[in-house]
């Protein structure tokens, strides 16, 4: 069997066809003027110009999940009793996810430390995540806002993915990353993809300069946890920030959740929904008390978490695929980057002037007051 | 039971305690017939019904939904129904530009003494209702 | 949780067209329903017993009671539920009879219907939460509107028990239409003459404050303690100067007013004292004829009053008083005449009205008892009464009997024969409805005794032929047309509602019909009483009604505010709004809705401001948690996740 | 030019307020973003062009007790009138600098006409054209093709209420029925059609609230009925029925009060067209009730209040 495939470009369609003859192909679809994930089928539009808007994430840890389902038994001949039945929800579809994005690929990973390489497992998203293979297409430019490969990704990056599909004139050249993945090249309507290799890992290599990177001089994120732990930088770099769930419902690598039971007279259900640290409920207590009353806290989470708690927790692997959709999709443009790229320095001049102007003490502490 | 199901359709009315519940008792007092597809539930006035348990109702498995309260002027609680009213117009207007047939819904008047009006209203919605048929073909199985 | 569900049989009301096994036994598969049974009527004494029983031995938490309409006994099983220790609005109430076996002709559906209608009460019965009463003071004063003789017996009945009451009438005097009758029927006893002496109690009664030419503006507040705001119209003299002398109105030069207290048989003065025993008796001087205030100039009275009461430059007073329950008399009108033009509309000067013919019958009157014609004021030989003029027809939107018209009739045509024993009176009429106490007797004295020719049949024309009115009917015993040459002829007009009775009733926050005529409780068991607690009908405002039953409305609401205002506190209803200060955001959406001013702002400690309800001037109508946008203000018992957990029960199913 | 002007009037209340709301540059030539000035010096960085698209007016309820200027365009200046018809905010503590503007431009429809390609440089002309750089070359645009389409129908180019103007007031050429042309259009579908096209614009929503966030007259925020469970209008499931009630939810609270801003629209990450709803039914609050809101500080928003008789509800027969 060859090593590599290839599928010609008007062929392309009839190739996901066969693909979801035994599982979900999930792909970007043109909706309007909105790229999405959806079920391809024969009425689905294909786009592969641009990344979606959202991620793909929603294929292994969907917006909403029923973990299990409950029903209520009445005893017949008394009342009084009443037994309960569980069914837990097992049945997780085979599914492709064709045309992920290498940062969309590599947000899994991120996922897959918390979800599945731990001593508690959870079965839901490992369920999805095994059976589900994830074909990843390398970005020929980058998108507004995107900087991967500051943090450890680029544009062809293969961490995460299956398979890499690199679009070239003619078609798209094939190739297995895993195990799982050499799968792809059994599937009728590929042809051997030999000849397009060489064409294929130059193009690869293209595109990564052309990627910004708003950390260059430290070729990666540094984080300063004095100025980290200061509220007025929060205060100062956030106000503007509306407190929505954009950034991270179309985050790669948001894994939070909220758990609600819904109950209809005898049955019912536990569900498992996206939930994001940037809504005031995330952290909402019983006794009507939240830690993180206010959006400055919330988006110092976001961003800790991210930059800090995770690297530290998970052998510095940062939270953070570089994918943009947060900068790009916020209503007023919050650039998680830039404020990043803030945290550098051990202060901050409060003029959003560049990190280099840095201030004297005296200065700071008048500004603080 | 499926027997049953499958010759009513969910018809939701929201009634006024002070008048248009005692309506609907006056025609019960009555012995006015009706058809069996309405299930009320009682609330204090009508500026009590928010549009939106309206909406939720037929977003929900309702097929039809009716509003009645005390006649304009003659609100227990003098202007409830004055709210209601402006309220209910609007999602009058607003259904049909969802692709809900606004026919659907119903928003009326009846006072306590009125049991006539009333098994005449619930008569005639509740044919209505049915020549427009299920709104929900395929139900969504969610608990 | 542990709810527990009675259905009634309530005898074959239910059980007839209901499968109530049936429906015990799908109930009994509803979660959290521990108990499930039926009862042949669960409303009598064995059967809340039951309740009871079952809330001890099935420690029961939630009760549903599968029965009758809510609005019939609600409160019954609340206090049943509550005697066996349960919070009363741990309680519902599926109506299954009204609603379900009483509409219904099919057995089966009207089963699958009653299982839902439980089902529904089952699943907001889990939603309800506790809620407690708090008691306040009442204040033990009362306010009658109108003194007529209902609301003249009302407040001689309240006063004599010790009440303080304030009468407030509309007009320059009480005594309302009693005071116009000549006499009373069956007895032929002299109105006034037994009246009289009323008005003067009420007059002279230390514990009553009368208004008199005062109206009511506003009414605030709720049952123990209601503000009013009390209109006292300028009457342009001073009554605490006026002797009631009479001087005034014999010298004043406008002498063409229309007498209101007449009905406008005669003209009056432009100052007047209604009627000799007017009480109080004071003058008034009418500005629409006034020569002072139509041409600017005249002054009579001033001059001529001899302890210068006259004030030109009254203005209206605006008086507020703190009462604690209400009595509505605000008696009726009648139909104008020109809403029948068949009988002439008013344009023939012989055709008048039965309250107009009292005055002419009345020693007192415009024609001191002299029962002349206006046209000519000779003295009529043939007079025709023509009874429900107005009433009974459907054409003109009034399908209801006036009740007392048959008796009025019967009446002064006895009086006719009495006073001009040569004449002849015939009447017109659709069915003699005399159903009281020597009532029926009375009119067929009129017939035997006095020749009173009665024709059973509609008078479709009335029209003047000389100095004869000529009366056109059916005479449909005989299947004929009948054709009458009166001299006069008499409407009984259709007793109607007063013209502001629908504003009456939006200040006072009860219901009236599609007539104006105001709503009771219930027709039979609460005559007296209004949806708003704290409120009393008595008289010809609830519909029309002669004397003795509007002394008896006066009497029996008067007896229930002595009943109301036996306790020196009430206890509030505690189904009020409530806000969440956590949800709030103080957009005070709720406090601009908000038909009775309940709401108002609140700032914390932390500075935030919220809503904040005064829970005993609430309503519990519910607008503001239809109008907040947050869910922050719930009205208890009706909230949101109450309503909607009926709505689910009716539709995730 | 603007833009100085702007600098200055803006240094000119600087002293008189806590914050100022303006405009600066955002990640990229495409974007501009909201900024909040406390210090002098960072006026220089402020910016006025085309791409000031966002409401900064949003921000003033959860401002309220401070003092703050903002830069109002003429559609903004509705929220402001809103907010004091509705008591939102106080009137003296607010400083407006008003701009009248010739429309703005929807970065969206800009990508869409570049292919989606990284912007490289934006230039403004002085006939609404502008000049778009991407890697793949120049292109040039006309404002009227790439503005929002509330832009189109603009009847208020000048803020309606303001302390300061900087430039020149505005007449609208824009036809009033022109307003509602596109909602009247939507009517000629069929109740099928229209339930299909909901169906397929609101299964796209996540529920990431940014419409709702972005919306200055969506005033419970964290108190969102979307999210609580006491009252429990929604779960948090992500079927179709509970993102159609987010919507309606949505609209029905912002019914007669919506200013057509069209925020709730920008911001939404998934296309859908939110505002649709709202201007629906401020189409028929005009209609019953002659009413528009953000125009009249003196104005109630009908829904909060009622006349004894409306001549203009007629009874439903069956």
């Amino acid at each position: 069997m060859a090593d590599t495939g290839f599928v010609q470009k008007e062929k392309l369609n009839d190739f996901l066809n066969e693909l979801s003859k035994d599982a979900v192909v999930y792909a970007p679809c043109l909706e309007g003027d909105t790229v999405i994930f959806k079920a391809f089928d024969s009425g689905t539009t294909l786009c592969l110009d641009r990344p979606a808007n959202n991620p793909p994430k929603l294929v292994v840890f969907p917006q909403s999940e029923t973990l299990f389902s409950f029903k209520y038994k009445k005893d017949a001949e008394d009342p009084r009793k009443m037994s309960v039945e569980l069914e837990a929800n097992t049945d997780f579809p085979r599914a492709i996810i064709f045309g992920a994005r290498p940062c969309d690929a590599k947000g899994f990973r991120i996922y897959d430390s918390v979800y599945i390489d731990t001593n508690t497992p959870d079965p839901y998203y490992k369920g999805r995540r095994e059976k589900t293979m994830i074909a990843t297409l390398c970005c020929s430019a980058p998108s507004p806002g995107c900087f991967c490969v500051a943090v450890g990704g680029g544009p062809a990056h293969r961490e995460g993915s299956d398979v890499l599909i690199t679009q070239l004139e003619k078609g798209y050249f094939i190739e297995p990353v895993t195990e799982k993945g050499r799968a792809i090249l059994n599937v009728p309507r590929i042809e051997d993809g030999e000849q397009y290799a060489e064409e294929a890992h130059k193009r690869q290599l293209e595109s990564h300069d052309l990627v910004r990177n708003p950390f260059a001089e430290d070729g990666q994120p540094k984080i300063s946890r004095a100025l980290f732990d200061l509220d007025e930088f929060w205060e100062h770099v956030v106000s503007k920030c509306l407190s929505c769930g954009a950034c991270t419902y179309l985050c790669p690598t948001c894994y939070c959740f909220n758990i609600t039971d819904e109950q209809a007279l005898n049955n019912g259900e536990r569900i498992r929904s996206w939930d994001g640290c940037m809504f005031s409920h995330f952290t909402l207590e019983g006794s009507g008390h939240n830690p993180r009353p206010t959006k400055f806290k919330r988006f110092k989470n976001r961003v800790g978490h991210k930059f800090l708690y995770y690297p530290e927790k998970y052998n510095g692997v940062i939270a953070c695929c570089g994918c943009g959709r947060c900068i790009r999709h916020c209503p007023v443009s919050v650039d998680i980057s830039e404020i990043v790229s803030y945290l550098r320095g051990p202060r901050f001049e409060f003029t959003n002037e560049p990190p280099e102007s840095m201030g004297t003490d005296t200065n700071s502490q008048e500004q603080k007051q | 039971m499926s027997d049953v199901a499958a010759r009513e359709l969910r018809i939701v009315g929201f009634l006024c305690n002070w008048c248009s519940y005692g309506g609907a008792d006056t025609a019960g007092v009555s012995r006015f017939k009706q058809p069996t597809d309405l299930r009320i539930i009682r609330v204090p006035c009508s500026g009590r019904v928010d549009p939106l348990f309206i909406v939720k109702a037929l977003l929900n498995g309702a097929d039809g939904v009716l509003v009645s309260g005390c006649h304009p002027r003659d609100c227990h609680y003098t202007d409830g129904n004055f709210y209601a009213r402006r309220r209910l117009e609007m999602l009058k207007r607003l259904l049909p530009f969802l692709g809900i047939d606004e026919r659907r819904f119903h928003y009326t008047w009846i006072s306590a003494s009125e049991g006539g009006k009333w098994q005449q209203t619930v008569t005639d919605f509740t044919k209505r209702v049915h020549e427009l048929g299920p709104l929900h073909a395929k139900k969504e199985a969610t608990p | 949780m542990r709810v527990g569900v009675f259905i009634c049989h309530c005898g074959n009301n239910i059980a007839g067209t209901v499968d109530v096994a049936k429906v015990a036994e799908e109930t009994r598969k509803l979660p959290g329903v521990v108990y499930a049974t039926t009862y042949m009527y669960t409303c009598s004494e064995p059967g809340q017993e039951e309740i009871k029983k079952a809330i001890k031995n099935e420690n029961l938490d939630r009760v549903v009671v599968s029965a009758c309409s809510p609005r019939m006994h609600e409160l019954t099983f609340r206090r049943t539920v509550e005697k066996a220790g349960l919070n009363r609005y741990f309680f519902e109430m599926a109506n299954i009879r009204e609603h379900v076996s009483w509409i219904g002709e099919n057995k089966e559906l009207n089963t699958n219907k009653a299982i839902e209608a439980v089902r529904m009460a089952v699943e907001k019965v889990k939603q309800n939460k506790p809620l407690y009463s708090s008691s306040f003071k009442i204040n033990k004063r009362v306010l009658v509107i109108g003194g007529g003789v209902a609301g003249m017996q009302a407040a001689l009945d309240c006063a004599d028990g010790g009440l303080e009451v304030l009468l407030v009438e509309k007009s320059p005097s009480v005594g309302g239409m009693m005071a116009r009758l000549d006499k009373t029927f069956p007895t032929i006893d002299c109105s006034i003459c037994i009246l009289g002496p009323k008005m003067v109690d009420v007059a002279q009664h230390d514990k009553i404050k009368l208004y008199a030419y005062s109206e009511i503006d506003e009414i605030k507040g709720y049952v123990g303690n209601y503000q009013i705001k009390i209109r006292k119209k300028a009457t342009y003299v001073d009554w605490t100067k006026c002797t009631g002398c009479g001087t005034c109105m014999e010298k004043c030069p406008s002498k063409n007013s229309y007498d209101h207290f007449n009905f406008g048989v005669a003209p009056t003065r432009a100052i007047n004292i209604p009627f000799p025993q007017a009480i109080p008796k004071k003058a008034k001087i009418d500005p629409d004829y006034c020569r002072q205030f139509v041409k600017g100039k005249c002054g009579v009275c001033a001059k001529v009053c001899p302890t210068k009461a006259i004030d030109y430059e009254m203005q209206d007073e605006v008086i507020t008083e703190e009462v604690g329950a209400i009595i509505v008399s605000t008696g009726y009108s009648l139909i104008d005449i020109e809403r029948l033009p068949e009988y002439g509309g008013g344009r023939y000067p012989d055709v008048i009205t039965g309250i107009q013919y009292e005055r002419i019958l009345n020693a007192s009157g415009p024609t001191s008892g002299h029962i002349v014609r206006p046209s000519d004021h000779v003295e009529p030989k043939t007079v025709v009464f023509v009874a429900c003029a107005g009433s009974r027809d459907k054409s003109i939107g009034i399908p209801y009997c006036s009740n007392f018209c048959c008796m009025y009739i019967a009446k002064q045509a006895i009086l006719t024969k009495d006073h001009v024993p040569d004449s002849q009176s015939y009447v017109f009429y659709m069915d003699i409805r005399s159903p009281g106490k020597g009532y029926d007797e009375f009119t067929r004295r009129a017939q035997e005794e006095y020749g009173v020719k009665y024709i059973r049949g509609r008078v479709s024309r009335i029209y003047p032929k000389g100095n004869k009115m000529i009366v056109k009917g059916a005479d449909t015993l005989l299947g004929t047309q009948v054709e009458v040459e009166a001299d006069l002829v008499v409407l009984g007009t259709a007793v109607i509602s007063n013209s502001d009775a629908g504003h009456m009733a939006e200040k006072l926050h009860i219901s009236y019909d599609t007539f104006g005529f105001y709503v009771e409780s219930h027709p039979k068991l609460r005559p007296v009483e209004t949806n708003t607690s704290g409120v009393f009908l008595a008289g010809a405002c609830q519909g029309p009604k002669d004397i003795p039953a509007s002394v008896c409305q006066g009497s029996a609401a008067a007896s229930k505010v002595q009943a109301l205002f036996s306790k020196d506190m009430l206890e509030s209803d505690p189904a009020v709004a409530k806000v969440n200060i956590n949800a709030c955001v103080g957009c005070l959406k709720c406090v601009k809705t908000c038909p009775f001013q309940a709401i108002k702002e609140k700032e914390l400690r932390d500075g935030r401001v919220v809503a904040d309800v005064i829970e005993t001037v609430c309503a519990g109508c519910g607008v503001c948690t239809s109008t907040c946008p947050c869910g922050a203000i719930q009205l208890q018992h009706f909230t949101d996740n109450q309503l909607l957990a009926e709505v689910n029960a009716i539709c995730l199913t | 030019m603007i833009s100085q002007r702007l600098r200055e009037a803006i240094a000119g209340v600087f002293s008189e307020v806590d914050v100022a709301l303006a405009y600066q540059q955002g990640f990229d030539k495409l974007h501009a973003t909201p900024c909040f000035m406390t210090m002098p010096e960072e006026i220089n960085k402020l910016i006025w062009n085309p791409l000031c698209v966002h409401n900064l007016t949003s921000y003033l309820p959860s401002l309220k007790k401070k003092k703050v200027a903002v830069v109002v365009k003429g559609c903004d200046s509705r929220t402001i009138v809103q907010f004091m018809q509705e008591g939102l905010i106080n009137r003296e503590n607010v400083v407006i600098i008003g701009i009248p503007c010739n429309g703005v431009i929807s970065v969206n429809k800009v990508l869409h006409e570049t292919n989606h390609e990284p912007i490289e440089d934006i230039t403004f002309g002085e006939n609404g054209e502008i000049t778009v750089k991407t890697l793949k070359g120049e292109k040039t645009l006309l404002l009227s093709d790439v503005c929002p389409d509330k832009c189109k129908t603009c009847q208020y180019p000048t803020p309606i209420v303001y302390d300061r103007l900087v430039g020149d007031p505005i007449t609208s050429d824009k036809s009033p029925d022109s307003v509602y042309a596109d909602i009247k259009e939507f009517e000629n579908k069929t109740l099928e059609e229209r339930l299909q096209y909901w169906e397929q614009e609101f299964d796209r929503c996540i529920r990431c609230y940014a419409c709702r966030n972005a919306c200055p007259m969506c005033i419970c925020q964290d108190s969102c009925i979307a999210e609580t469970r006491d009252p429990h209008w929604i779960s948090q499931r992500a079927t179709l029925s509970e993102k159609f009630m987010f919507h309606m939810i949505h609209a029905l609270h912002l019914a007669g009060r919506c200013v057509e801003c069209g925020e709730c629209e920008r911001a939404c990450p998934m296309g859908i067209p939110v505002n649709k709803l709202k201007r629906k039914i401020n189409l028929d609050m005009k209609e019953l009730f002659g009413y528009e809101p953000g125009i009249d500080p003196e104005d109630k928003p009908p829904l909060y209040t009622f006349k004894v008789d409306e001549v203009t509800i007629k009874e439903h027969k069956i």
